[in-house]
Formats: structure tokens, C-alpha cells, sequence
């Protein structure tokens, strides 16, 4: 199977995408330049984490016109399972790709540390492998990872099951104090209604590895792997 | 002619930059102070003798670009020179 | 003489240096001309003051692929591989504009790395201010730190360690001294030198704008207060800019289509087109009409002495242009052709085709003034190494270890590198705060194992010693983790040299350090000189900060500060003489800054570094962790920290420097060489064996367990605190002064 | 009485973002536009009937605060219900 990971200008956890599925992971990754269009039939899109064009503006704000990105909501309608991680999250935000919108951190600081999120579904291509309720060790670092989106939306995403993953605290609750940046009822990620489109703030791909701290995000990538063999994608 | 426009967030939304410079200014001393909101500001020049043609160029630049409709608004100022 | 006694001075040129321009020159300077020599025989290009001293250094040794003289030095890391590294100030910058300053001093550094085809994997930074008290040393800190992770973070290069300590003396002149570490392909390196009759010459990155021009300059002749207004000495920096320049600039390496590189740092244009020509024996030809601007009217005198950020120059093979320009174009950047490669040896810069300045490169860099300046012992330096215990009263040992953990020196920097992205790269295998920052070496088995440290009080005390103390804590830092140091770069801020004393510390604190790296066999590949760090005639604590990579052969073997289980054996390596001279404890407790430094046997350190390295290949260590600032006891503590795991430990009783001081001077005082490891049971034999054959002292202090941080002398009870509230002081005391209502 | 500042970087400062702005609108499309400057909009109330006080303590806070004197310069408007 081949990860497509879209490389915009000011990406810069791209290569660190490309090393968790094809070194780790063991699957085959190509890079693809934003100013391509296509997406050289890959069976799964990463928009990788970074500074978009140095998240000046709006993080994702001038990313989302990129020539690339018709051809990723393309694949995206056709059903192809796509992962945006941090900046790709706010990406696909900004694309409509995913409801809601970023703020600044409650801190207004950037963070860089570890926190736990729990898998609240486990029917999308990137969680499959994960069990329901399974809390995850994974770093966030980020400005501007306040989830927003209006309270009638919240309600919809929640009534559809569209909350993928949640900050919670080591025991597993959905607390305040566990909520590192102040995102609406504690969402880290999110999927569309299709299931197919995933995006979230942690990085999972810098968690795949005990050498450098977890490998708790690993199973993001095992879950598209199954996703893709077991022929999902067609399914949804 | 030169355009302002002006990007804040929708009321409804809560604004962490605006509360934190509320609170920095009460303990500065300026309790008369309050509801403060942060937005951006853009100035830019559009090539155009008509304010109206203007207007619609910012206001085109702003829905597609400026602002994020799903958090933000904005208001559009047209410095016209001829009426300055 | 063309330029009156004031535009002279405006420039920073002495009478005599004039003289000298003239003679050089054969004949009287332009404007333009004067310019470009005020920026080149500048404090901070020409290293006069500085130069005799650093040539004492060591800077040679069988892995160094690149000495100083280059944008960075270069050391062999096996595997083909070299680590490309150097450390730069930026302190003034980040007292005028926080943010900015300590952004573009991020941003520079980094050019200096790329410039080398190295691929920039790892920053630190070593920052000093005055007390957390005052409002604008927290909002100028406050700056720093958020420009430092904003430039940073955006790029991608993870920001792996570092140090910060505090001091009145930094209240009015900060110093944020930024390092970076990039790994290259030993036998790619690329260097700043320009060769080739006829071979094009180009410009890339942002436009160059008015900002950054020698202040001084501005009030000068040619220009009206409008245009003075019109100059900006604050630089902004466009991280975004830079990483397109970074990936541009990596991806043409590739092609073998470049002669040279450089960034356009200090002095910009001028520099980087003078230093490219003199480095490969030829001259460079300019017009700065085609150098891309970003305001109208620009003077040949600006452009050349724009700092304008994020600025390459390139000189390209000819035939090879359209390679060139097609990569970056791809990057949405525009290489432009300012000019070309002459044989003749001379900076020519045209404007509109007629010669506005032409000089012999020679002039401005080998044959700019080197200065000898003279140096004398400070008259208070002997009065400050009395240290009399008459009137005070030892602190119990138990307040006084809350009291050290709550400062903001010793306490967590957690607040800090929260802020700045140490994980992206995946490669970040020692966290910050964890220890030496440590990074595998993807493909390989390797690591590196960095650090930057100064001890600025020893420094004040005893310059030399303290400057030879700075570079042994560094390499034990790394040698914990377990890392062989292999190199090293320093960033030695000083005040005005001008002042005999000030020089004399410049003087002896570059013997210390270099009869350190001669000891240790560690090779200084480059550095930075910031000189002139006063506020009103009252000089920083003389500050050589040192930044040494250590190699580390097996990335799986790493070893960090913090115990891993309860019941381990916890061992002391190097022993204690309960010296106070500097102490942080005098200064926090006492408020006194006196006393001699810890001695420090240079041979004992080596063997302790050497057994440190192996202990942790060995798999033996479990932890290790230096003993610095707070001496045994916050060492101890700071074990505890983060494992969650506390500590029962007997500590032999050091000799009192007076009496009813055995306590305090055994748990607080600060001397070199040692470190404290944990083991298991079962290795203690081993450890005891390998510290024996290395002649490294190894005593038992207790065992790792419970909840508590408890430490008696020679067996009676000193210190007994909860580990819960101890680390809560620690890791919550710099936070809470920047919590809103502080 | 609701204070407004403006608060943009001074003519010669460098602006990264308001460049980047102006290369984006114009690959789409918006070639007429040009010169963006970007820039912080405040907007807060201040619990007086004086506009002349209003218009100082907004002065005050700007220097204090919401502007950075050394690369910044502010604008402010007052908005006098009274006016309007
Ligand atoms: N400015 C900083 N940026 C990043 N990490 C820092 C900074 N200051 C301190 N640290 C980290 O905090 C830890 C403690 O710093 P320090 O007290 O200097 O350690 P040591 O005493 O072992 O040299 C180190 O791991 C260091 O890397
Ligand atoms: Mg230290």
C-alpha cells in the first residue's frame, strides 16, 4: 500500500510522516509538492504537520488553495481514507474538508508535550485497530489547537459520531485539566461524515517508536493498512 | 484607492487574546476597562478609480481569504482620496 | 580629509583606523566606501579585540573536518557523517525588540548551518536576565522565549536543550546566545568561497530593505533625519522565508552547480561578498541596482550595509545558472544575478554600472587592526575571593534545599521549553530537562549528546578557572548521557574590552577554556565574540558559555538524569571538598557572591567523563546526573524528580570551611567532577570494579525508593522532605511568575 | 463608550505576513491588489462619558500594551453613541 504525503511549503513534519509509515510501518510513502495534481495513485493522503506557508494569516488559510488540494477532495469524496495531523487538520478545516474551525491556545502559548487521548470511534480507516474507549500516549505541539466550532455543530459531530478522539486525563476522563488547549467538549480529532476524512491535532507519527518516548501512534497507521487490504475504502 | 478591513471574531465566539489583554490591563491599573476584542487589520491598495469597484474587491479578498467565516467577520473601509 | 571628526566617530573609525583605510586604499575612501570599511573592521566582524586570544584555542584534532574561519565548524561522527555546529549572540537585538531579536538570532544561526549543505537537526540556547522580580526582565523574557520557539517551532528544527540562569547584571543587556547542529555528508560540505573567473554571482532570499543599518550611521551626512526615521534598527524575521531558503538551498547543493555559499549576516551584502572572494583568492564584482529591494531609493550605502534577514549569496559554476534558478523557482523564490567572479582580488560594487566602491578584500578582512588591548587584574577581584563565614548563620538544610529548588536558576525550565517544538524530526531521543539533549542519527547507531553551560558567577570570581569549570560541567553533561565529547563551540559575552579589566577577564577566561579542551581533547570548531555587554558602565558577569557535542555509539544505550526503579543503589562518582566559594547556595541564601571556585583537577575530570561514558554503553547506569549548581543535594532531588522515585541516601561528611558549616558545605557545595548514578543491585560489583581501574573515587550514598527526599551527613539526619512538595516548588517556581496576576 | 485601535507595524518595519497576504491573492486572482499590511484591531468599552478621557486611557493602554513603540504605531477612533 503507498501513503501519499502532501508537502507544502512550510511543512515540516513530512519527512517525519514519511519515516513513521515507510520505516516503521514498512509501507510505501511518496511525497507529493503541492503544486502537483495528482496524487500518483496512492491509497492513502497525509497532510502533515508544520507551518503552511508559515501559518501566517490563518494556519491553513493559503494552504487550502494549493493546487493539490482539489485532487485530495476528489479523493476524499471518492472515499479515500485522508489524515490530516496538526497543521493537515487545520487544513482540512480551513478546506471544509472537516466542520470547525482553530483558536489559540487558551495559554496563548505554544505547547510541545505529551497528553492522552481516548479512541471514541473505532470505525473510521485510522482507528479500526484500536479498542474502543483505548487511550493513547501521544505528543501535541501546537499554537493554535483550540477546536472551535458552533454549539449546534458540537452537537451534530457528537450525535454523529464524528468525535474520533478526546483529551482525557491518565485515568481516562474527559476532564478540564486534561484539556491542554481549551478545544470544545475536549476534542483532539475529528472524522467527516463519510468516516473516510480524519483529522487531529496530536502527532501520531511522532509516536511510533519507544526510542523516542511512545508507540502509541502507530496503530493510526496499522488501522489504514487493514483499512486498505481489507478493500474499505470501496465499502464506505 | 486604498482598503481597510477590519477581521474580528463573531461575538458568539469566545476570544482568549481579548480576555488575557483584559485582565493584563486590570491589574495595570484600568479597571474602567472592559469586553475587549482582538481581530487583525489589513490595509492593502487596490488598482481602481472606483470606490465601489473597491469594495467589492475587498469584500471578494475577505470571503474567500481574510476571514474565516465559520469564527470571524469583517467590515470593509474604502479610503477614497478624492472624497479626503 | 573628506569626513569630519563626527562622521568618523558616527562610523565607529578611529583617526588612526582612517589612516589606515587610506594607506590600504591608496587614496582617500567614498562614503560608501567608509561605510563598508566601518562595518568590516567592526568589533564584530574583524574579532580585533578578541583575535590574539582566540588564536590560543585548540581547534584541531583527528575528527575536525572544519576549524573556525567558516559560517560553522565540522567534526566526523563515523558513518561518513559530520556534524556541522556553532553558537551565536544575538543579545543586543533582544534587549531593543525581545521577540524579533531572539527570532532572527535563531534565524541566523541556522543559515550559518545550511550554508554548509548540512541539514539543520537540533538548536539549544543558553539565556541570561536579571531577576524575575522586575516586570521588564519577565516581558523581555517572556519576548525571548516566544521568538525563539516562533522561529524555531516553524522551521522544524527541534529545540533540544539548553540552560538559563539569572543575575542582576543581565537586567540591561540580556544574552541570548543560540546554538545549532546540523549533520552533513563528510565529504559534501560546502564552503563560503567564491572561485572561478566569470562565474556567476546571486542573490536570493527577501528583498533587502532599509532595516538593520548601522545605527550610527544615521545621523551621517548623506542622510536627513527623514531617512534616519526611515531606518529601522529592529530586523523581522520571516521563519517562512527561511525554510524555503533552507529546503532551496539543500536541493541546489544536490546539483554540484554551487562554487560557494553564505548567508548575508552581519553587514550583510558587504561581508558575505568580500569574505567569499578573500576565502578563494579572487575578487567579486556587484551592481546593486539588481539587488532585489524592498523600498524606493535605496542608496548603494544602504544596500550594502542592509542586515535585512533571511539573504543568501551564492556564487554558481557557469553553464549551471538554469539548474539553479529552475530549484528555486520551484520554491517560489527568484535567484537573481547581481554579478560575477573577477580575478583581481577586489570587492567591486557598481551601481547602474558606475563603481561605487572598489577595495582589495585583503583590506577588509586579513588587514583589518588587530588590537592587543591591554589587561589588569580588577582591583575588587581579591577583596570578592575572601570568603568569611563571620555574622551569617547556616540555613537548615532542609529550608535551604526548598529554598535552591525554588530558584529560578535551579528550578525546572519546563515554563520555557513547553514552548518550543523539541520532538519534531523524530529523532529528539533525551528530552529537554531530561538531561543532555540527545538526538539518534537516523541509518545509524549513533547519537549526539549536546550541551551548553557557564557558570557565570565562578567566571566573575576566577576567569579562568570558572571558564575551564564551563566547559568540564558541558562535557560531563554529555559524558552522563553517554556521549564522548568531540567538540565544541563557544559564545563568550563580555563587557566593554576597552576597560583592562573587562579584557583581562576576556584574557584569562579563553586560557581556562582552552587549557580545558586541551585536557579533555575536545577541538574548538568556532565560536562568537559579543563584546561591549554593559548597561551604564556596569559589565554582565563575564559569560563564556560553551556548547559541546558529544558522540554517543549506541542511541539505545542513552542514559538520562532521573532514578528508573525503586532499590537501586545510589552511587556518588568524584568526591566532595565542600567548597562553597560561588556557590548557588551563597548567592540564594546569602546573597553573596564570593569565595574562590571548586578546584578542578582536569585529569580526574577526564577519567570520571571517560568512566561515565562507558558505565552507560555498558548498560550499567541506570541514571546519571552531573552535580552542579546546588551541589549533592538538589542533584539528588533532581534524580528523584519525574521518576516519582525518592531517595534515602548517607553522604560522608566533607571538611567544614568553618565551624557549624559540615552540613551545608557537604550538601550545597559545589565541587567539580562528580556525578550521581543509580544501579542495580547486582552491577555494584562491576560499577565498584570499572571506578576502581579508571581511579574514579565511587562511594555508596543509599538506595532509590519511597516518597521522600531524605539525606543524612556521616548518618545523622540533614534533610527529610516530601518528594511531592519538594518537586512541586521545582517545577511550578518559574510558571508562577508569569502567571497573569504576577 | 467603545474605544477602537489600529495598531500597524511602522512604514519601514518589514511585514512578512502582509507580503505572503499579497502573493496569495495574487495567485488568485487578484492581481489589482497590492501593499497589504497586516496589523492588530483592538475594540474594547471604557466606562466613561467623556469622550476626550475615553480617547486618553485608550492612548495610555495602547503605549503601554497593545502596541510595541519600537516597531509599531496605533490609530485610535472613538465611537461616541452620542454621535452616531
Ligand atoms: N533555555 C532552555 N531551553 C531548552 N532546555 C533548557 C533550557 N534551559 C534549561 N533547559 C534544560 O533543563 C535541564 C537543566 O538545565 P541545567 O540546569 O543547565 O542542567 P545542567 O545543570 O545539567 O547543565 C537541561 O536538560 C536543559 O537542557
Ligand atoms: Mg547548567
Amino acid at each position: 500500500m503507498t501513503f501519499a504525503i502532501v508537502v507544502f511549503p512550510g511543512s515540516n513534519c513530512d519527512h517525519d510522516a514519511y519515516h513513521a509509515v515507510k520505516h516503521v510501518l514498512g509501507a510505501d510513502a511518496e511525497f507529493v509538492w503541492h503544486k502537483d495534481t495528482s496524487l500518483k495513485g496512492a491509497d492513502c493522503v497525509v497532510l502533515p504537520g508544520g507551518f503552511a506557508h508559515g501559518d501566517y494569516l490563518r494556519t491553513g488559510a493559503i494552504a487550502r488553495f494549493s493546487p493539490v488540494m482539489p485532487e485530495v477532495v476528489r479523493f476524499a469524496t471518492s472515499g479515500g481514507p485522508v489524515l490530516g495531523i496538526c497543521n493537515g487538520f487545520q487544513i482540512l478545516l480551513e478546506a471544509g474538508l472537516l466542520p470547525g474551525a482553530m483558536l489559540r491556545n487558551r495559554s496563548l502559548k505554544f505547547q510541545c508535550e505529551y497528553v492522552r487521548v481516548r479512541v471514541e470511534q473505532t470505525d473510521t480507516p485510522f482507528t479500526r485497530a484500536c479498542a474502543a474507549g483505548q487511550v493513547l500516549r501521544v505528543p501535541i505541539a501546537h499554537g493554535e489547537g483550540n477546536y472551535y466550532a458552533e454549539p449546534e455543530t458540537v452537537a451534530r459531530l457528537e450525535k454523529n459520531r464524528q468525535v474520533v478522539f478526546r483529551y482525557v486525563s491518565e485515568s481516562g476522563e474527559a476532564t478540564d485539566a486534561a484539556n491542554p488547549n481549551g478545544s470544545a467538549s475536549n476534542i483532539a480529532g475529528l472524522c467527516n461524515e463519510g468516516r473516510n476524512v480524519v483529522g487531529l491535532m496530536p502527532h501520531p507519527e511522532r509516536a511510533c517508536e519507544l526510542a523516542v518516548g511512545s508507540a502509541d501512534g502507530l496503530v493510526l497507521f496499522e488501522s489504514v493498512l487493514q483499512a486498505v487490504a481489507g478493500g474499505v475504502r470501496h465499502a464506505l | 484607492m486604498r482598503a481597510r478591513v477590519f477581521v474580528t471574531l463573531k461575538p458568539s465566539v469566545f476570544d482568549p487574546q481579548g480576555t488575557t489583554v483584559a485582565e493584563a490591563l486590570h491589574t495595570l491599573g484600568y479597571p474602567s476597562v472592559s469586553d475587549v476584542r482582538q481581530g487583525k487589520y489589513f490595509e492593502f491598495e487596490v488598482a481602481s478609480a472606483s470606490a465601489a469597484e473597491v469594495r467589492r474587491i475587498a469584500a471578494e479578498v475577505s470571503d474567500k481569504l481574510l476571514a474565516n467565516p465559520v469564527i470571524e467577520t469583517y467590515r470593509i473601509e474604502v479610503v477614497d482620496p478624492a472624497r479626503v | 580629509m573628506p569626513f569630519d571628526a563626527q562622521v568618523l566617530e558616527q562610523h565607529g573609525v578611529t583617526p588612526e583606523e582612517y589612516a589606515r583605510i587610506v594607506e590600504l586604499m591608496g587614496r582617500e575612501p567614498s562614503f560608501t566606501e567608509l561605510g563598508i570599511f566601518s562595518v568590516m573592521w567592526s568589533e564584530h566582524c574583524s574579532y580585533k579585540s578578541s583575535r590574539v586570544h582566540l588564536k590560543t584555542l585548540p581547534t584541531t584534532g583527528p575528527r575536525v573536518l572544519q576549524g573556525p574561519g567558516e559560517n560553522a565548524g565540522a567534526v566526523d561522527i563515523g558513518d561518513g557523517l559530520a556534524a556541522v555546529f556553532k553558537i551565536e549572540s544575538h543579545n543586543h537585538p533582544s534587549f531593543i525588540e525581545p521577540y524579533q531579536g531572539a527570532a532572527t538570532g535563531v534565524g541566523g544561526i541556522i543559515r550559518d548551518i545550511f550554508t554548509m549543505n548540512a541539514r539543520p537537526v537540533a538548536l539549544l540556547n543558553s539565556l541570561r536576565f536579571g531577576s524575575l522580580d522586575d516586570p521588564h526582565v519577565r516581558r523581555n523574557m517572556e519576548g525571548v522565549v516566544a521568538g525563539i520557539a516562533g522561529y524555531g517551532n516553524s522551521i522544524g528544527i527541534p529545540t533540544v536543550g539548553g540552560e538559563i540562569d539569572f543575575d542582576d547584571s543581565y537586567a540591561g543587556n540580556p544574552l541570548v546566545n543560540v546554538f545549532c547542529l546540523g549533520l552533513a555528508k563528510a565529504d559534501e560540505i560546502i564552503r563560503a568561497s567564491a572561485s572561478g573567473e566569470g562565474n556567476p554571482v546571486y542573490y536570493v532570499g527577501s528583498k533587502t530593505g532599509r532595516d538593520g543599518i548601522h545605527g550610527a550611521t544615521m545621523a551621517s551626512a548623506e542622510f536627513d533625519e527623514k531617512s534616519a526615521e526611515k531606518r529601522p534598527a529592529v530586523q523581522v524575521g520571516d521563519p517562512f522565508m527561511e525554510k524555503l531558503l533552507l529546503e532551496a538551498c539543500l536541493e541546489v547543493m544536490k546539483t554540484d552547480a554551487l562554487v560557494g555559499v553564505q548567508d548575508m549576516g552581519a553587514a550583510g551584502l558587504t561581508s558575505s561578498t568580500c569574505e567569499m572572494g578573500s576565502r578563494g583568492g579572487v575578487g567579486i564584482e556587484i551592481d546593486v541596482a539588481l539587488v532585489p529591494q524592498r523600498e524606493t531609493g535605496m542608496t548603494p550605502y544602504e544596500i550594502m550595509l542592509s542586515e535585512s534577514q533571511e539573504r543568501m549569496l551564492l556564487v554558481v559554476k557557469r553553464g549551471r545558472e538554469a539548474e539553479v534558478e529552475a530549484v528555486f523557482t520551484k520554491w517560489d523564490l527568484h535567484a537573481v544575478r547581481i554579478g560575477e567572479v573577477t580575478s583581481d582580488g577586489r570587492m567591486r560594487v557598481k551601481h547602474h554600472g558606475t563603481v561605487v566602491a572598489d577595495i582589495p578584500n585583503r583590506a577588509l578582512t586579513d588587514d583589518a587592526p588587530v588590537y592587543r588591548r591591554p589587561m589588569s587584574t580588577p582591583a575588587w577581584l581579591a577583596e570578592a575571593q575572601q570568603l568569611s563565614f563571620e555574622g551569617l548563620r547556616p540555613l537548615e538544610p532542609g529550608d535551604a534545599l526548598v529554598r535552591l529548588l525554588a530558584s529560578s536558576g535551579i528550578a525546572s525550565k519546563r515554563w520555557v521549553y513547553r514552548q518550543y517544538d523539541h520532538m519534531v524530526r523524530t529523532d529528539t531521543i533525551v528530552m529537554p530537562g531530561m538531561s543532555a539533549g540527545t538526538i539518534r542519527v537516523k541509518g545509524t547507531d549513533r547519537a549526539l549528546a549536546l550541551s551548553v553551560d557557564c557558570n557565570a558567577r565562578f567566571v566573575y570570581l576566577d576567569p579562568a578557572a570558572g571558564a575551564a569549570l564551563a566547559v568540564a560541567e558541558a562535557a560531563r553533561n554529555v559524558a552522563c548521557v553517554g556521549g564522548t565529547p568531540i567538540g565544541a563551540t563557544n559564545c563568550l559575552n563580555f563587557g566593554n574590552p576597552q576597560r583592562p579589566e573587562i579584557m583581562w577577564q576576556f584574557g584569562k577566561a579563553v586560557e581556562g577554556m582552552g587549557a580545558a579542551c586541551r585536557a579533555l581533547d575536545i577541538p574548538i570548531t568556532g565560536g562568537n565574540v559579543s563584546l561591549y555587554n554593559e548597561t551604564d558602565g556596569r559589565a554582565v558577569l563575564p559569560t563564556p558559555t560553551i556548547g559541546i557535542v558529544g558522540l554517543v555509539e549506541h542511541a539505545d544505550r542513552v542514559v538520562t538524569r532521573t532514578f528508573k526503579a525503586a532499590g537501586d543503589v545510589v552511587v556518588l562518582l568524584g568526591d566532595g571538598r565542600g567548597e562553597l566559594g560561588g556557590s548557588a547556595y551563597l548567592s540564594e541564601v546569602h546573597t553573596l557572591v564570593r569565595g574562590v571556585p571548586p578546584a578542578l583537577d582536569l585529569a580526574r575530570e577526564r577519567a570520571l567523563q571517560a568512566l561515565l561514558v562507558v558505565l552507560a554503553m555498558e548498560g550499567i547506569n541506570r541514571s546519571a546526573h552531573d552535580c552542579s549548581e546546588g551541589g549533592l543535594a538538589v542533584t539528588l532531588a533532581e534524580c528523584c524528580f519525574d521518576a516519582g522515585i525518592g531517595v534515602d541516601a548517607n553522604v560522608p561528611a566533607s571538611t567544614a570551611p568553618s565551624a557549624g558549616w559540615t552540613d551545608v558545605a557537604t550538601l550545597f557545595g559545589e565541587s567539580a567532577s562528580r556525578a550521581v548514578v543509580s544501579v542495580t543491585e547486582a552491577d555494584l560489583p562491576r560499577l565498584r570494579q570499572m571506578a576502581e581501574s579508571a581511579g574514579v573515587p565511587a562511594a555508596v550514598l543509599g538506595k532509590t525508593g519511597g516518597d521522600r527526599v531524605r539525606i543524612r551527613v556521616s548518618g545523622q539526619p540533614a534533610i527529610d522532605v516530601a518528594l511531592g512538595d519538594a518537586e512541586k516548588t521545582w517545577s511550578g517556581a518559574i510558571g508562577k511568575r508569569f502567571t497573569r496576576a504576577s
